[in-house]
């Protein structure tokens, strides 16, 4: 176990006992005491992982800890081990670096909440939670990240939890995650029955015995539920999973947790739900990827799941009034574009824009937060504006970060989005799945055009123009104390600079960072990666078309809010069906209160009359009138005991008579 | 065997009540601490067996034997393997943790403890009981005492719900009793010993099996009626709401901590291996109804209001967990039912003693009274968070390992029944967050709340033991499961065995009846007489 | 001769007895026991029991009947204390229930061996062989029965006592008390 | 024969019995109210005398007066357990008595007379010690069931019981004539009328040799059978149980309830082995029937019961029932008696404590019999409640009691002979409902609140009735737990029948 | 005609005849007059058997247990009649139907 092992074993328990110190000591320490504690955990974590990381890189081999064995029950067995490999290095990276820079900024930003310690505990308890999910050599390891995650999530979004509202939230953040769990779980079932195993190196060594794909590739009828459904077993364990990941990472039809997930402190949103939490269904699917590619239907479905997401959420957006609300969908719609890469075959180009959406959607998060911190409280784009001279540092930062979202070179987006979009297009431009492909890049360039819009709408709104809001309220706005300008700048900084670790080759660039998964994603379709090569030219097409529709929408958006800020409220005055329209987006299409009426309510409903009609009425019903029957019969049989003598000699004489009788006959046939 | 720990077992708590009971009744003070003595000095004896347990041996451990009444078969043999020694502890550990929560108990206060103590003494006997009629004996033997806790200091419908759960109880049983005595002499045993009247029932070679195709039946559903009764499996798990409700907090830690565990245990014990291969005729049924239990359970609570029927319709959906994993023979499904078995014991235990704090507090147990909890009584919001999240399986607490090596063992037999199962977790996060949610957060909606005290030193001692419990099983779920794991094994090895075994003995006989007169091929309708 | 004696008895017996208990006033069935008493007593002779016979007056009519009409005129029953008949119907159903009874022992009987009666000497029954064989063969039970027939006396003078309380006067009266002792 | 010394010993139980009987009741007559106090130390060494001199007879099995009497083990157990009923019940007596102004000699002298009937009734082995037997002891019984006859009630039961009682003599009477007349009517061809014994004609082994198919055993045998169905209150002779039991004084229900049980199941497992071994079948056909009448019946009545003596009268009936499957059984296993004999015992025990338990609380102005008037017993008499609960469970079958190993072994036997296995499963349903009704009991002594005033008795002047609750719950638990010693005895006792 | 039969059928009368009036009648007094009824009616029983079947004896058993069932007679008889009258002072009646503080 050398020294990069060791800190690997060291790194996540420094966010636990970050978490035990302010969880149980959080009286003690106070707030500075709490905010200090959790901040060290957090930034210790990544000094520690650094090491981890270097000999990751250096050798490209991936770096183990066993620490002990966990479950052990016949053939079941499985350690508490962590795993480092050239996928998880990443996810390591980002969530210390990105986490530590968070905790730093939530420093700053909770200063004056009451319960401090509790905040930073439950952070670092998430830093915990999904440093095992990354970091677990096994899939069971993950599930408990998965679920830790899942469950600081929930207790960070109800952090304020005297507002039932934001209860509520986290509430329906876990419950809804716990769909996809359960998803999760029936994949783990599945996987354990052909592989005997959770372990990846298992589970990646046995994919090439034949045997097992074979029993893997086995389709079997599902008639029996829908009319005549084939579905392979890899194929209904990719679909758990799926369903697994769709729940986390917020897909159609489980994304509706996120944008309520706002509820929560700002630096959370900016942590768990852009950065880090919600992309580890992208991350969970790309440690998979080998068994996704064996099943086409699946991968399909994620892109087609994810095109449509990327599109809906996208739209949903556009009509936000609430600055996080914007960047909730916006995150959605992001990550309906990591599924629509993976979706066709793109695992690098996913995880890519994973890495760095982590920054530049973290950036605007925090952006957003320090504009809310200024305006104390204040989250509605209609009172905003003009912020640009009073919060110079954030709008700069928050600028890049609107670059490098909308995909404008050369900033991170650009290039990761560029390969998602490519990804999409390929199976069109290449002429090998025409309809298939048009579809789907259809769906990822409209997706991004609106990106740009809404992100330029909400800057706009924000920053430039006159002030909306009340005068007294602009002119409190301040810029932040350092402990969150510092992040801004830090992550603006990697929203610009990340890019250029994955130039495609279609830029003569060296791709390295898709070089360096290579080894560890799949490659799917084999045709297309066989034929790469022979596509630049088409693929800088599309860049040309991507970045100037990127400049145009952004333009226009710009033009809009700067110059004819009444425009969007003409248009709709002008046609009621476009109003109509509008309100529908601006109302998420009912989607929540359609999940209330078809789900939730009659749930609820079927319960309580099962608890009336079964339970009271029929069972406990069944047994008072047995009681009761039994006290009528007895009631009746006393009676019979009417006190007379006489009555008493007549029963004794039947007796006799019966007694004489029975002897007489049987002993007299004798 | 060195010493004869178990007998002590049943001897301490007995005499304590004795004790108890012979003490003047003004001092109530005295009574409940002998009481609290009596049980810690138990559950120190009870240390032992999990130490000197020898985790390899999946035989009897601890066996002691003695002649009771030669003239009847009867024999005073007690033991412990890993499926029971772990419910012997939780018994022992439990029974100190409600004399405390039992404190605040001022009416006859002598009865109450006693009446615990000797329910002690009878659920520890039930467990260790190695013959039929030693367990039936000391099984029945819990009906009274329990029957006065709930109905001497329950709540305020206690009495109906002290007759139900008692009729209930009996009714089930004596079938049972019939079946017992039947067995023994169908058996051609002519003994009540379980290990020799299994042998017996289930010969090895190829003489004639004891019990006819319908006997068996009949048997089988004598047993499991008594145990389902006491699970309780849908639908005979109405009293259990009643009870729990009705029950003080010990009352109601007692019922689901260990109550319960008697069905599923005697399901494991004695339902299956004395008829294993009418258990398996019947799996997927008993799997049907565990399934539903685990559904219309969770259902259930989301259409309670009172927080205590809330949990109690939960125990009816952890244990149908339990019984899931007891009818597929699947090692990991079977370990994880007898952990859940405890787990739930600890986390539904805890989760009772969450709800007695509130309700020696304002004495109300609806949700509607509380609400914004947490802002009051931070440290108990930690707590029953905590065990609200074990209750639902989170990774890292008990719930989960038990209920995923269950799902999971039954997965890799049965798909169906696991993946509806599943969805049982779901619900499960539904209701119990719906609880808390409800009992915590929001804001503080009544002003009696406004100056609820946290937990006590008291409190926290009969919460602390469970929690640390709570997390050493999620963490290091190995302690505990590789003293399970050999007796699991074995019994599996054992109960598939027979199973085929006298499968293709039945199908022999019928043959060779079928050859023989057509018409004496006994059908499933056959009749008892 | 001796069979018409034993019909004629025999009529006297089955009248007596259906007086008896055909009579609304106990009285009348008192003294119409008498009859009945005398016909048995009369069966008794001609079936050669002559020291039962004797003993059947003495017992029955002396004692008994005695008690009963000794407790009849101290009582001195009025109309509503002597209460009224039970409805026909039920009366019929008693008769009917008697006959059938009366049928089933009878069907038994009948179907004993039928046997000729067996010649006896004189002193057969006679008060000396009867004493013989009882203290002989039967002492246990003679013995017994002077037990019996003190805790009948000395039940009966503890219920007939007016009220409780310390009991007043000799409660057993010598010549029954050695029975218990011995 | 002339009555010699042996059979003296051999009758020696029943002679101190009724000793003691002459001496309570001289002792009463010629002493003022002050040596009153004595006389339960009187009749209790008496019945302990007796029981003593019982035990003494253990293992000898012997007749006397000629063949009148056979003191075995059948006997002794039995006579045991008359005893047994009787000292509980004379000790339950002593504060009772003093209460309700009976406390005067013969009360225990009809007591220990009754006593004496049912020992001898044990012992009996012709036909006229039987009827003799029983004679004895229902007589002292009608008595002491109107002893307290300034109460309606009381004498009202007595009259009842009385005319029953009567009643069933003249059919058992006429049962044992024709039963004589089947000896004799048969006996010629098998000799015994040419012995010169005359007694040995009404011998119980003489019926024995008489042919199965002759109808005047039939037709006695059946008339006996009514005759002892009656005097243990089987349906559909019961009628009388739960008025006598109600209208008499509490100790006295206990006592009839117990000894006389303990007389006549005797009388009845002796003829059952000794005259009727050949009818093993058409006995136990017959009684199955009545068994399982009288189970269903009582225990049926008993559910809407609100007094409790006349609830425990009915409960009563259903153990009979139980008894008598137990008596059925028999027919077929031996044990099955042995199960008998421990059930009767375990009946003795556990009704003379419930029994004692209403004589405990009895104050002058009378009883207390409405389940009603028990409210909050518990917490006025914590003890009392605790041993009366302990009572119920053993009467419900529940362990670990003497009731419920009563149960097992009758059951267990009935369960063993496939064609008695409705009889016993109609019992265990019975015992369901029965479990209900004992429930109400507990139900109300701890669970509801006391009606206002209602003021339990102090248990200080009470130390008989204190001590009497006492053994008999020792009694019950003990038998319950480690019922070996006893069973072994049981079976003895039915080995030395055969 | 003197035969066994004959002796034994006025036996069953009487005996049913007792239990007839046990059965039909409510006056306590004449109850038990029939219960002596139904006793004689059996003597006769025991005495015919005694009868016929004399043995060698020349006083058979029957006339023994004849003596026995007089003495029970009257015993029973005492008893019964003060039981009558103990019952008469509390309710001023001799109607068995009056009998009803005690039932169901």
């Amino acid at each position: 176990m050398n020294e990069a092992s060791r800190c690997l074993a060291v790194v996540p328990f420094l966010c636990l006992a970050g978490f035990l110190a302010n969880g149980l000591l959080g009286r003690r320490l106070g707030r500075n005491g709490g905010a200090a504690v959790g901040v060290a955990a957090a930034i210790a974590s990544f000094l520690f992982s650094i090491p981890v990381a270097r000999e990751v890189f250096s050798t490209g081999e991936a770096v183990k800890a066993d620490l002990f064995s966990w479950i052990d029950v016949s053939d079941l067995q499985v350690k508490f081990a962590f795993l480092c490999d050239r996928l998880s290095v990443i996810m390591l990276l980002v969530v210390t670096g990105v986490g530590s820079l968070i905790h730093l900024y939530s420093a700053g930003y909770m200063a004056h909440d009451a319960s401090v310690p509790r905040y930073f505990a439950y952070l670092n308890l998430f830093m915990f939670s999904m440093l095992l999910l990354v970091l677990g050599d096994n899939l069971l390891l993950m599930f408990v990240g998965w679920e830790g995650v899942g469950l600081c999530s929930y207790l960070l979004i109800g952090f304020w939890f005297e507002d039932p509202e934001k209860a509520y939230a986290g509430r329906k953040a876990f419950i809804v995650n716990r769909i996809g769990d359960f998803g999760f779980a029936l994949g783990l079932f599945a996987i354990f029955m052909v592989f005997h195993s959770f372990d990846y190196e298992t589970i990646r060594a046995n994919l090439g015995d034949s045997n097992i794909r074979e029993k893997l590739l086995h389709t079997f009828d599902l008639g029996i539920w829908f009319v005549d459904v084939k579905l392979s077993l890899v194929g209904a364990i990719t679909l758990a999973f799926f369903l697994g990941a769709a729940g986390k990472s917020a897909q159609i039809p489980l994304y509706v947790w996120l944008p309520d997930a706002m509820a929560g402190p700002t630096p959370v949103s900016a942590l768990i739900h852009a950065a880090t939490m919600v992309t580890s269904g992208i991350y969970m699917i790309c440690r998979l990827s080998h068994l996704f590619v064996m099943a086409p239907p699946t991968m399909d479905i994620i892109a087609g799941v994810g095109g449509a997401t990327a599109v809906f959420a996208a739209l949903m957006a556009l009509a936000q009034n609430d600055i996080k609300k914007v960047l909730a969908y916006s995150t959605v719609s992001q990550l309906g574009l990591m599924f629509l890469a993976l979706g066709t075959g793109g695992f690098s180009a996913g995880f890519f824009h994973v890495f760095t959406h982590a920054f530049f959607k973290a950036l605007l998060f925090l952006g957003a937060g320090s504009v809310i911190h200024a305006l104390s409280g204040e989250q509605d784009l209609r009172r905003m504006g003009g912020l640009k001279n009073k919060l110079p540092a954030t709008f700069a930062t928050m600028l890049i970060g609107t670059l490098a979202i909308t995909g404008i070179p050369p900033f991170a987006g650009f290039f990761s989005k560029d390969e998602i979009l490519w990804k999409a297009w390929e199976g069109c431009l290449t002429g090998q799945n025409v309809g298939h492909g048009l579809v789907l890049g259809l769906l990822g360039t409209v997706a991004s055009a609106m990106t740009a819009f809404y992100m330029f709408r909400l800057l706009t709104m924000a920053f430039l123009g006159a002030p909306r809001g009340s005068a007294e309220a602009h002119s409190h706005a301040h810029e932040s104390p350092w402990t969150m300008t510092l992040p801004l700048i830090v992550l603006a900084i990697c929203s610009v600079a990340a890019g250029f670790l994955n130039v495609p080759h279609a830029l003569h660039g060296g791709a390295h960072f898709s070089a360096w998964l290579q080894p560890v994603v799949a490659a799917w379709p084999e045709i297309a990666t066989a034929q790469h090569v022979s596509h630049h030219s088409a693929e800088r097409g599309l860049m040309v078309v991507s970045t100037l529709i990127a400049f145009g929408v952004s333009g226009f958006a710009l033009w809009i809010y700067l110059k004819r800020p009444g425009l969007p409220a003409e248009v709709i005055q002008k046609s009621p069906g476009l109003g109509q329209l509008y309100a529908l987006v601006r109302d998420k299409f009912y989607i929540d209160e359609a999940y209330d009426r078809v789900v939730v309510r009659p749930v609820k409903l079927t319960a309580f009359a099962l608890w009336i009609f079964v339970d009271v009425l029929i069972i406990d019903m069944f047994i008072n009138v047995a009681a009761l029957v039994a006290e009528v019969v007895s009631e009746a049989a006393r009676r019979l005991q009417d006190g007379v003598v006489g009555t008493y000699a007549v029963w004794f004489l039947a007796g006799a008579m019966l007694l004489l009788g029975y002897f007489l006959y049987i002993l007299g046939a004798a | 065997m060195s010493a004869p720990i178990l007998s002590a077992l049943l001897v301490i708590p007995v005499a304590g009540a004795a004790l108890v009971a012979l003490l003047p009744r003004e001092n109530a003070r005295e009574a409940k601490l002998a009481a609290l003595l009596t049980a810690l000095l138990t559950f120190l004896v009870s240390i032992p067996l999990w130490t000197q347990f020898r985790p390899g041996n999946a035989a009897m451990q601890f066996v002691e034997t003695r002649a009771w009444v030669p003239a009847l078969g009867l024999t005073y043999k007690v033991g412990v393997d890993g499926i029971s020694v772990l419910l012997v502890i939780l018994t022992t550990l439990l029974m100190p943790i409600c004399v405390l929560a039992s404190w605040s108990i001022t009416d006859r206060v002598k009865e109450y403890m006693a009446a615990f103590l000797i329910l002690e003494s009878a659920m520890i006997g039930s467990f260790v009981a190695q013959d039929l009629l030693l367990f039936y004996v000391f099984w029945e033997a819990m009906l009274i005492p329990m029957l006065l806790i709930i109905g001497v200091w329950g709540g305020r419908r206690r009495v109906y719900a002290a007759l139900k759960f008692f009729l209930f109880t009996i009714v089930g049983s004596l079938p049972m009793f019939v079946a017992i005595i039947y067995l023994y002499f169908k058996s051609g045993a002519q003994t009540f010993d379980l290990e020799t009247l299994r042998a017996a029932l289930n010969p090895a070679g190829n003489e004639p099996l004891p019990l006819t195709v319908s006997a068996a039946r009949w048997c089988f559903f004598a047993f499991a009626l008594a145990f389902a009764v006491k699970v309780p499996i849908w639908p005979l798990h109405t009293w259990l709401p009643d009870a729990h409700v009705e029950a003080p907090t010990a009352g109601s830690v007692i019922l689901a901590g260990v109550l319960l565990k008697m069905g599923t245990y005697g399901l494991l014990r004695f339902a299956i291996p004395l008829f294993p291969g009418t258990a398996a005729e019947f799996a997927p049924i008993m799997i049907v109804l565990a399934v539903i239990g685990v559904i219309y359970g969770s259902l259930m609570c989301l259409a309670q209001e009172d927080m205590k029927k809330l949990i109690a319709y939960s125990s009816v959906a952890h244990l149908g967990f339990c019984v899931l994993g007891m009818f597929v023979w699947n090692d990991k499904a079977l370990s994880g039912s007898i952990l859940q078995m405890v787990n739930h014991g600890i986390s539904t235990g805890a989760l009772f003693l969450c709800v007695g704090v509130l309700y020696e507090r304002r004495h109300t147990r609806l949700l509607e009274d509380f609400g914004g909890i947490a802002k009051v009584m931070p440290w108990y919001a930690a707590v029953l968070i905590i065990v609200t999240l074990s209750s639902i399986g989170l990774p890292g607490t008990n719930g989960f390992i038990g209920e995923f090596l269950i799902l999971l063992g039954t997965f890799q037999v049965k798909k169906l029944p696991a993946i509806f199962a599943s969805t049982g977790v779901v619900l499960g996060a539904a209701y119990m967050l719906w609880m808390a949610q409800r009992v915590l957060f929001g804001r503080v909606t009544h002003e009696e709340n406004e100056h609820l005290g946290d937990l006590r030193g008291r409190e926290w001692a009969t919460l602390l033991p469970l929690l640390v419990l709570i997390f050493a099983i999620g963490v290091a779920p190995n302690v505990f499961l590789n003293r399970v794991a050999p007796t699991v094994e074995n019994y599996n090895r054992q109960i598939r065995a027979a199973i085929r075994h006298e499968n293709e003995r039945r199908e022999a006989e019928n043959r060779h009846r079928a050859l023989m007169t057509p018409l004496e091929a006994p059908g499933p309708g056959d009749s008892r007489k | 001769m001796r069979d018409a004696f034993f019909v004629a008895f025999s009529f006297l017996a089955i009248f007596g007895g259906f007086l008896t208990v055909s009579r609304r006033d106990p009285m009348y069935s008192a003294l119409s026991l008498i009859l009945f008493f005398g016909a048995i007593s009369g069966v008794m002779m001609i079936l050669a029991a002559p020291f039962l016979a004797l003993m059947q007056l003495m017992v029955y009519a002396g004692a008994i009947l005695v008690l009963f009409i000794f407790v009849i005129m101290l009582l001195a029953l009025r109309g509503e204390e002597i209460g009224g008949e039970r409805p026909w119907p039920l009366q019929l159903l008693a008769g009917i229930g008697c006959a059938v009874l009366f049928g089933l022992i009878a069907a038994a009987m009948l179907r004993a061996p039928f046997q000729a009666l067996p010649k006896v000497g004189p002193e057969f029954g006679s008060p000396e062989q009867v004493g013989r064989t009882m203290f002989a063969e039967f002492v246990l039970p003679f013995e017994v029965v002077s037990v019996l027939i003190l805790a009948a006396t000395m039940g009966a003078v503890v219920l007939a006592k007016k009220n409780l309380g310390k009991p007043e006067g000799p409660a057993v009266d010598a010549p029954k008390d050695h029975g218990g002792t011995h | 024969m002339t009555l010699g010394a042996h059979d003296l010993q051999l009758f020696s139980p029943v002679l101190i019995l009724l000793g003691t009987a002459a001496v309570a009741v001289t002792a009463d007559l010629y002493s003022g109210k002050i040596e009153r106090g004595a006389l339960p130390f009187i009749s209790l060494g008496g019945t302990v005398a007796a029981a003593i001199s019982l035990l003494s007879l253990w293992g000898r099995n012997e007749e006397a007066f000629g063949g009148a009497l056979r003191i075995d083990g059948l006997a002794v157990v039995m006579g045991l357990a008359a005893c047994a009923a009787t000292a509980l019940s004379v000790l339950m007596s002593a504060s009772y008595v003093r209460s309700s102004g009976i406390d005067f000699g013969e009360y225990y002298g009809l007591m220990l007379t009754a006593a004496a009937g049912a020992v001898m009734l044990a012992q009996a082995n012709d036909l006229m010690s039987v009827f003799l037997g029983i004679e004895i002891m229902s007589i002292a019984v009608y008595c002491l069931t109107g002893i307290t006859r300034d109460r309606e009630k009381s004498t009202e039961a007595a009259m009842k019981y009385f005319i029953m009682g009567a009643f069933s003599t003249g059919f058992l009477l006429f049962g044992i004539a024709l039963l004589y007349g089947a000896v004799v009517t048969t006996g010629g061809t098998e000799g015994i009328l040419q012995s010169p014994s005359q007694s040995s004609l009404l011998r119980l082994d003489a019926l024995a040799r008489v042919p199965a198919n002759t109808p005047l055993l039939a037709a006695g045998l059946a008339l006996f059978l009514v005759g002892a169905a009656f005097k243990v209150g089987a349906v559909p002779f019961h009628a009388w149980t739960p008025d006598a039991y109600e209208g008499a004084p509490a100790p006295v229900t206990g006592f009839m309830a117990g000894v006389v049980k303990a007389g006549v199941f005797a009388a009845l497992l002796r003829s059952a082995t000794v005259a009727f071994p050949h009818l093993g079948l058409e006995w136990g056909g017959a009684l199955a029937f009545l068994a399982a009448a009288t189970m269903v019946v009582g225990n049926v009545c008993a559910l809407a019961q609100t007094n409790l003596k006349r609830l425990l009268a009915y409960s009563s009936i259903g153990h009979t029932g139980v008894i008598l499957v137990g008596i059925v059984v028999a027919s077929e296993t031996e044990h099955a008696a042995a199960a008998v004999l421990f059930y009767v015992i375990a009946y003795v025990v556990m009704t003379a404590g419930s029994f004692g338990l209403i004589s405990l609380l009895a104050r002058e102005g009378g009883e207390l019999e409405d389940i009603s008037q028990f409210s909050g017993l518990a917490s006025r008499r914590p003890a009392a409640a605790a041993a009366m609960t302990l009572f119920m469970a053993s009467l419900a079958g529940i362990p670990p009691t003497a009731g419920f190993m009563g149960k097992f072994l009758i059951f267990r036997e009935a369960i063993q002979n496939r064609e008695f296995l409705w009889l016993a499963i109609t019992g265990i349903a019975a015992s369901v409902v029965s479990a209900y009704y004992y429930l109400k009991i507990v139900v109300a002594m701890y669970m509801r609140d006391p009606a206002k005033g209602e003021e339990f008795p102090k248990g200080e002047d009470r130390w008989g009735a204190v001590l009497g609750l006492g053994l008999a719950s020792i009694a019950t638990i003990a038998l319950g737990i480690c019922p070996a010693k006893v069973l072994e005895w049981c079976n003895a006792a039915i080995q030395s029948v055969r | 005609m003197l035969t066994l039969h004959n002796c034994l059928l006025l036996s069953a009368i009487l005996f049913a005849t007792g239990v007839f009036g046990v059965i039909a009648r409510r006056n306590v007094l004449i109850v038990l007059m029939s219960i002596e009824l139904m006793l004689n009616g059996v003597n006769i029983a025991f005495v015919s058997f005694a009868r016929f079947y004399p043995g060698s004896s020349q006083a058979p058993a029957g006339h023994v247990f004849v003596l026995l069932t007089m003495a029970v007679a009257a015993a029973e008889a005492a008893v019964g009649l003060a039981i009558v009258i103990a019952w008469f002072r509390n309710r001023k009646t001799t109607d068995t139907e009056e009998m009803r503080s005690l039932r169901w």
